[in-house]
C-alpha cells in the first residue's frame, strides 16, 4: 500500500527498532529487579514485628482527611509560576467581622487550550452548518427545483 | 443460472402475496434468501456465461455489488423474522403523537421485499442500458409501498417525496439513455446496439457533444437515486420514516445499485476520451456531499436520519474515489462493501433501540449500554466502524483513497476530505455515544420494567434481555466488517481489482 | 409531409402552455391525454427510420397507454380527492405563462447548441421535447395538489418519450415497453398514494406535506 | 560489553554511601568538629535493613512499592552510566533520554508514596519536588545534548561505532583534551549547569537541607518521613546512588583523562567523584539555603546555561 520496495522498508524498520530492542531488555531487566527487592523485602520482614499506626503528623491533635493535598494544591506551584498563561480564576471570601463564622478561597483553572482554541473554532463550525440547514426544507417543489436547478447548471457550464 | 437468480425472488414474490397463513410466508422469504445467496455463491464459484445474448452477465463489478446485495438480504431476513414477531400487526400507538394507526399487511410488504431483491438482482446483471433504466425504476416502484409500511402521515409524506424525486430523477437518466443512442448513430453509420461492450468498441467514434450531454443527464439521474448532494433531499426522509428492516436494506443495496450505474457510464466516457471530463464532476458533487452531510450530522436531533446522512457522505466518498481515479478505485469498491455491511448492522441495531426505547430523539435516549447490552456495544463499534476508525474495513479504504489523493497532488481535495471525515466523527461522536452512556433515562416508564425484566418473554432465546434473533444478525454483519479491516481474503481481493478496472482504476 | 410534422409539433407546444395555464385539473388532465394521443402520432411522422411493424405497434400502445389508460386512472383520483381546481399555485398563471415562453426559448436556444441527429425530418423536434420536459418541471415545481404534480411527472416524460420515439428508432421493442410499463406503474402508485393523502389529510396540497425537515 | 564496562556499576555500587559520608565528614571539618565516621552510611543502611517497619494506617501497596521501584530504576540508571573512557555495559542510541526517565521513575514512585500517605507534610514536599523537576529535567537533557554535540565536532571517537551523539557512551567516549581546547567555554557551561541540577537533584543546601529538622522546609527528606526499616534502607541506599549517577556525569565532563590504560581513566573519574563530593561539602558549609521563592529563578538559571551552550554549540 505504501509503495516502498520490500527492502528498503526493512532498512527502515531497522534503524528504528534496534534502540527499542535495548530498551525492552533494559525493562525486562528492570521488572526483574522489582520483582528480586520485592522478594528480599519481604523476606527481611518476614521475622520482624510489622505494626500499623497513624500517619506522621508532627503531634497535630485532630488531622482531617481534608489536610491532605489535592490535585489543585499538588499542581499549585507550577500553575502560580505560570499564572499568566493560564489565567486561573480565583473567588476568595475573606471572613468579616471579629468573630468571622465563613470564609473561602476556591481557584480553578480551566483548559486553556480548549476555552480559547478548540470551543471557539468548534463554535463557529458549527453555527457555519446550521445555516445550511435551509437546505432541507420540507417541500417536495423545492426539492425538485434543487435537481431542475443542478441539471440547467451542469448543462450550461458543459456545453 | 442467471435466470434463476431474477426469476426466483419475482416468483417468491408473487407466491408470497397469495400466501395467507404468516408461518408459510416468513420461511419463504427465509428460504428465497438462502436460495439467492446460495445462487450467487455459486456464482463466484464458476462464473455464469451471459444470458439473452450478452443482455444480462455477471462482470466482476456486478457480481461483487450482487453478493452485498444477497448477503445483506439474508441478514435482513432473518432479523425480518423476529421483527414481524415482534410488529404486532394490529392497530399500533404511534411513539411520537401517540395516535393509532395499522400496519400495512404483512404479505404486500413480503411480496414488495422480494419483487425488490429481484430488480436489485437485475440491476447488478443488466448490460444494456434501457435494460439499466427499466431495473432502477423498477426498484424505485418496489420500495416504496415498503418504505410506506407504518401508514401514517409522516411516512406517507416520506413515501411521496421518495416517488416524486427518484421519478424525476430517474426520467432524466432515461433522457441520458435517449442521448446515448443519438450519440452512437450520430457518430457511426450502422445501428449499435445499446450494450455495454459495445458501446465501449464504438466508444472513440460517439459523438463527443452528446455523449457530454448523456453523461450529464445520466449522472443527475442516477445520482438523485444514489443520494448525491444537490440531489439526496428524499433519503433522510425516506430512511428514518421506513422501518428498521427496510432501512438497513435501503443504503447497503439500494444506493449501490444506484452507484453501480454510474462506473458503468464512466467506462464508456473513459473509452471515448471523456475520462477527465466526468472524474471533475464526480469529484465536485462528492466533496459536496460530504459537506452537506457532515453539515447535516452536526446537532441532529433523530438518530436515523443521523444516519441516513452518513449514507450520504459515504456515496460521496465513493464519487470522490471514481472521481480520483487511478487506484482509488479500489479504494471506491472496497469502501462500498465496508460501507453497505456497516450501514445494515447500525440500522438493524437502531431498530433494537427504537422497539425499546419507542423514541428517535438523539437527545433524551440515554444508557443504552445499560438497557439493550448487546446492542449498545454493537452501536459503538458500528460509531467506530462507520466513522472508518482503524480496526474496521472502512479505515482502510478511506486511507487508499486519502493516499491516491494525495498522489495524485490534490491537496485542496485531500483538505476538505479530511475536514468532513473530522466533522462527521465530532458530530456522530457527540450523538452517538452519548445515547450509550448514562443512566437510561427516556425509556418510557411502562416499557422499562417490560424490557429490563424480562416481561414479554417471547418463544426465541433471550441474549441478555434482548432477542437473539435481533442481536445475532447485526453481530454477524459486524464480524464481517472487522474481518474485512484485518484480512481480505484472496478471492475477495482478486476480484475486487477486477471490479476497481472496471472503470479506470488501477 | 412537412406541414403535418409542423402542424404536429405547434400541437404539441400549445398543449404544453394550455396545461400550465389552466386551472382546473379536470381540463388539465384532459390536455395531457390529448398530448399524449399526439405523441403517439410523432413515431409515425417524425419518425426517422421506416414504417415497420414494429413502430406501428409502438404508437397505437402508447396512444392507448397515454391517451387512455392514465386520464382514467387520473380522472378516478380526482374524483376520489374530490378537488375541482389548483387553488392559489406558487406562480400565478398569466406569470406561468411568460414562464412557459420564455422556457421556450431556452428550449430552442439548448437545441441549436446539439448537433442536429442525422435522420431526425425537423429541426423542432429537439427543442419540442427539451420545452416539454422543462414544462413538466415546471408544473410540479410551481403547483401546489399532488395531481399537478403528477401530471407535471407524465408530461415530463412524455417530453423524453418524445425524443425517444423520434430518433433512438434502434431501440429495441422490449426496452419501450419496459418503460412504458414502468411510467404506468408509477403513475399507478402516485395514483394510490394520492387516495391515501386525501384520506389522510383530506387535502392533497404537497406544500403542506413539509414536516419531515432538519 | 567487554570486562571492564562492567566496573563503573560494581565500583557505584560499592562507594556509593561513602558519598554522603565525605560530604558530612567536610562539613564537620568546616564546623571544627570531628564528625561522623566516613563509613557511617554503611552503618545506617545494615542497622535499618536489621529492623521492623511501621507503616500508616491510610497507605496502600503503593506506600510500599515506593521504595523498591525506586531503587530498581537507580540500579538500571547504573548500567547505562559510562565511567571515564569505557563506554556503559547497554549503550544504545537514544539512551540519554532512557536515563532521564528512569531518573523520573524512581522520583515518581517516590512522589507518589508520599502522597499515598496522605499527611499535608508528604504532599508539599511532593508538590515542591516536582515543581523543581519540571526545571532541572531540560536542563540536565539540553546540557548532555550539548557535550555530545561539542563531542562529535571535534576528533572522530575512539569507539568507532558510538559516533553519534544520542548515546551516553558515545558523549563521554568523545570528551578529550583536545575537545576542551576547542569547546572549552561550551564544556565549562555545561559543567555549571550539571552542578546546579546535581545540587538540585540528589538534595543539597542551595535547594533543600538533607539534615533539617522542620517538616515545612523540607522536600526530599519529608517525602520519605513516614518510610522505616528496610524501605528506609533502600531509600537511603538510592539516594548515595542518585547522587553517584549524577557526580559521575558531572565529574566525566570535569576530568576528560584520556590515556592508554583504561584503568587509569576510570581511575581518575572516580578521584573526580570523591573531590566533587568535598566541594559539595564545602558549598554547603559555606551557603545557607535559598528562600524558597529564589529556588526556581537558580534552576531556571541551570537551564539557561544548558539552552546557551546548546545554541553556542549548535550555531558555531
Amino acid at each position: 500500500m505504501t509503495g516502498l520496495t520490500g527492502s528498503d522498508v526493512q532498512g527502515h524498520l531497522a534503524v528504528a527498532v534496534s534502540p527499542l530492542r535495548s530498551v525492552v531488555l533494559i525493562s525486562g531487566i528492570l521488572l526483574v529487579l522489582i520483582a528480586l527487592l520485592a522478594v528480599m523485602r519481604s523476606r527481611l520482614l518476614a521475622g520482624r514485628k510489622v505494626e500499623l499506626s497513624g500517619t506522621w503528623d508532627c503531634g497535630y491533635a485532630r488531622p482531617t482527611a481534608r489536610m491532605q493535598y489535592t490535585a489543585s494544591s499538588f499542581a499549585q506551584p507550577l500553575t502560580n509560576m505560570f499564572g499568566v498563561l493560564l489565567q486561573t480564576h480565583r473567588s476568595l471570601e475573606r471572613p468579616e467581622g471579629f468573630f468571622p463564622t465563613q470564609a473561602g478561597l476556591h481557584t480553578e483553572t480551566g483548559d486553556i487550550f480548549r476555552r480559547n482554541v478548540y470551543r471557539p473554532i468548534f463554535q463557529s463550525v458549527e453555527r457555519l452548518l446550521l445555516w445550511l440547514h435551509w437546505l432541507q426544507q420540507g417541500r417536495v417543489q423545492i426539492y425538485i427545483l434543487y435537481i431542475a436547478v443542478t441539471m440547467l447548471i451542469l448543462l450550461i457550464w458543459n456545453l | 443460472m442467471i435466470w434463476a437468480l431474477i426469476s426466483l425472488p419475482i416468483l417468491a414474490g408473487v407466491v408470497a402475496f397469495f400466501l395467507r397463513p404468516a408461518g408459510p410466508r416468513r420461511a419463504l422469504l427465509l428460504l428465497t434468501a438462502l436460495g439467492h445467496s446460495g445462487l450467487t455463491a455459486l456464482a463466484w464459484v464458476r462464473r455464469p456465461a451471459p444470458a439473452w445474448e450478452g443482455w444480462l452477465l455477471i462482470d466482476p463489478l456486478g457480481l461483487l455489488f450482487l453478493s452485498i446485495t444477497s448477503v445483506l438480504f439474508l441478514v435482513v431476513s432473518i432479523y425480518a423474522l423476529g421483527y414481524f414477531h415482534r410488529e404486532d400487526w394490529g392497530r399500533r400507538e404511534d411513539f411520537q403523537e401517540g395516535f393509532l394507526f395499522s400496519n400495512a399487511r404483512e404479505p404486500t410488504f413480503t411480496c414488495c421485499l422480494l419483487l425488490f431483491l429481484g430488480m436489485m438482482t437485475l440491476v447488478t446483471l443488466s448490460q444494456h442500458f434501457g435494460l439499466l433504466w427499466v431495473a432502477v425504476e423498477a426498484t424505485t416502484l418496489a420500495s416504496a409501498p415498503l418504505i410506506y409500511f407504518h401508514r401514517h402521515y409522516r411516512s406517507l409524506e416520506a413515501t411521496w417525496k421518495y416517488i416524486m424525486i427518484c421519478s424525476v430523477g430517474i426520467a432524466l437518466a432515461l433522457l441520458g439513455n435517449f442521448f446515448l443512442a443519438v450519440a452512437s448513430t450520430l457518430g457511426g453509420e450502422e445501428h449499435v446496439p445499446m450494450l455495454l461492450s459495445s458501446l465501449i468498441g464504438r466508444a472513440p467514434s460517439l459523438h463527443t457533444q452528446w455523449l457530454k450531454a448523456a453523461f450529464l443527464f445520466l449522472l443527475v439521474g442516477y445520482g438523485t437515486k444514489m443520494g448525491l448532494a444537490p440531489l439526496h433531499t428524499w433519503l433522510p426522509d425516506a430512511h428514518s420514516e421506513s422501518p428498521s428492516v427496510i432501512s438497513a436494506l435501503l443504503p447497503g443495496a439500494l444506493l449501490n445499485c444506484a452507484f453501480l450505474a454510474i462506473p458503468r457510464v464512466q467506462q464508456v466516457t473513459v473509452a471515448a476520451g471523456l475520462g477527465e471530463f466526468g472524474r471533475s464532476l464526480m469529484l465536485v458533487f462528492g466533496l459536496f456531499s460530504m459537506v452537506v452531510a457532515a453539515a447535516f450530522i452536526i446537532r441532529q436531533l433523530d438518530f436515523k436520519r443521523m444516519l441516513a446522512y452518513s449514507s450520504i457522505e459515504h456515496m460521496g466518498i465513493l464519487s470522490l474515489a471514481v472521481g480520483l481515479g487511478a487506484n482509488a478505485g479500489y479504494g471506491a469498491v472496497l469502501h462500498a462493501v465496508n460501507h453497505s455491511l456497516t450501514k445494515g448492522m447500525l440500522f438493524l441495531v437502531a431498530g433494537n433501540i427504537l422497539a425499546v426505547y419507542r423514541s428517535k430523539s438523539t437527545t433524551d435516549i440515554r444508557g443504552i449500554s445499560r438497557i439493550l447490552p448487546i446492542s449498545g456495544a454493537l452501536w459503538v463499534a458500528g460509531f467506530f466502524a462507520i466513522t472508518g476508525s482503524p480496526p474496521f474495513g472502512a479505515f482502510l479504504s478511506e486511507l487508499v483513497i486519502l493516499k491516491s489523493a494525495l498522489d495524485q497532488g490534490r491537496t485542496v481535495v485531500a483538505v476538505i476530505y479530511l475536514l468532513a471525515l473530522g466533522i462527521i466523527f465530532i458530530g456522530m461522536a457527540t450523538i452517538m455515544l452519548r445515547m450509550v452512556q448514562g443512566d437510561p433515562a427516556g425509556l418510557p416508564a411502562d416499557h422499562r420494567d417490560s424490557v429490563v425484566t424480562e416481561g414479554h418473554r417471547s418463544n426465541f432465546s433471550w441474549l441478555f434481555g434482548e432477542s437473539a434473533l435481533a442481536v445475532i444478525p447485526p453481530m454477524a454483519l459486524g464480524a464481517a466488517v472487522l474481518i474485512l479491516g484485518l484480512y481480505i481474503p484472496p478471492a475477495l481481493r482478486q476480484i475486487l481489482e477486477q471490479a476497481a478496472r472496471a472503470f479506470g482504476g488501477v | 409531409m412537412e406541414l403535418w410534422i409542423d402542424c404536429l409539433i405547434v400541437l404539441l407546444i400549445l398543449t404544453n402552455l394550455k396545461l400550465i395555464s389552466s386551472s382546473r385539473l379536470s381540463a388539465c388532465i384532459r390536455v395531457v391525454a390529448i398530448q399524449g394521443v399526439l405523441l403517439g402520432l410523432v413515431p409515425l411522422l417524425v419518425g426517422s427510420g421506416d414504417l415497420t411493424f414494429r413502430v406501428i405497434l409502438l404508437s397505437i400502445v402508447t396512444m392507448v397507454v397515454k391517451g387512455i389508460v392514465f386520464p382514467w386512472l387520473l380522472l378516478k383520483a380526482l374524483r376520489s380527492a374530490n378537488v375541482r381546481r389548483e387553488m392559489e399555485p406558487f406562480v400565478g398563471y398569466t406569470t406561468s405563462l411568460l414562464v412557459g415562453v420564455g422556457l421556450l426559448a431556452l428550449a430552442i436556444w439548448m437545441g441549436r447548441q446539439l448537433p442536429l441527429p442525422a435522420p431526425s425530418k425537423s429541426p423542432l423536434v429537439v427543442p419540442l421535447a427539451l420545452f416539454t420536459i422543462m414544462i413538466g418541471l415546471f408544473a410540479i415545481v410551481s403547483r401546489r395538489k399532488a395531481l399537478t404534480q403528477v401530471l407535471g411527472y407524465l408530461v415530463m416524460e412524455n417530453g423524453i418519450y418524445a425524443f425517444g420515439l423520434a430518433f433512438a428508432h434502434q431501440e429495441p421493442l422490449l426496452v419501450e415497453l419496459g418503460t412504458l410499463l414502468d411510467v404506468f406503474m408509477a403513475v399507478f402508485i402516485m395514483g394510490i398514494t394520492i387516495f391515501q393523502i386525501n384520506r389522510e389529510f383530506d387535502h392533497i396540497d404537497t406544500d403542506r406535506l413539509s414536516l419531515l425537515k432538519d | 560489553m567487554n570486562t571492564t564496562s562492567w566496573l563503573n556499576p560494581l565500583a557505584a555500587l560499592v562507594l556509593s554511601p561513602l558519598l554522603p559520608g565525605i560530604i558530612n565528614r567536610t562539613k564537620a571539618f568546616f564546623a571544627g568538629r570531628r564528625g561522623q565516621p566516613l563509613l557511617q552510611g554503611y552503618y545506617d543502611i545494615a542497622k535499618l535493613l536489621h529492623k521492623g517497619a511501621v507503616y500508616s494506617r491510610t497507605t496502600s501497596w503503593i506506600f510500599r512499592a515506593g521504595p523498591v521501584v525506586g531503587l530498581a530504576a537507580v540500579l538500571m540508571a547504573l548500567v547505562l552510566l559510562p565511567l571515564g573512557g569505557s563506554a556503559a555495559p547497554l549503550n544504545f542510541t537514544g539512551d540519554i533520554i532512557l536515563l532521564a526517565y528512569l531518573l523520573g521513575l524512581m522520583r515518581f514512585f517516590t512522589v507518589i508514596a508520599a502522597l499515598d500517605t496522605g499527611s499535608a507534610f508528604e504532599g508539599m514536599g511532593a508538590s515542591r519536588e516536582v515543581q523543581f523537576s519540571v526545571l532541572t529535567e531540560p536542563a540536565l537533557l539540553l546540557s548532555l545534548a550539548a557535550m555530545g554535540k561539542a563531542g562529535q565536532i571535534g576528533s572522530g571517537s575512539r569507539i568507532e561505532h558510538l559516533d553519534n551523539f544520542l548515546s551516553l557512551s558515545g558523549i563521554y567516549s568523545n570528551l578529550s583534551a583536545s575537545v576542551w581546547m576547542r569547546n572549552g567555554t561550551i564544556l565549562l557551561l555545561v559543567a555549571g549547569a550539571l552542578l546546579i541540577v546535581l545540587l538540585a537533584e540528589s538534595p543539597r543546601i542551595p535547594v533543600d537541607d538533607p539534615n533539617t529538622h522542620l517538616e515545612l522546609t523540607m522536600i526530599h527528606e519529608v517525602m520519605v518521613l513516614d518510610h522505616g526499616g528496610p524501605d528506609f534502607a533502600m531509600i537511603l541506599y538510592g539516594a548515595a546512588l542518585k547522587l553517584w549517577v549524577f557526580s559521575a556525569l558531572l565529574a566525566g565532563v570535569l576530568i576528560p583523562v584520556r590515556s592508554a590504560y583504561w584503568w587509569l581513566d576510570a581511575g581518575a573519574v572516580i578521584g573526580g567523584i570523591f573531590l566533587l563530593a568535598v566541594v559539595i561539602g564545602v558549598i554547603e558549609s559555606s551557603m545557607a539555603r535559598l528562600r524558597l521563592l529564589r529556588v526556581p529563578q537558580l534552576l531556571t538559571g541551570a537551564g539557561v546555561l544548558s539552552i546557551l551552550a546548546f545554541a553556542l554549540i549548535l550555531w558555531r
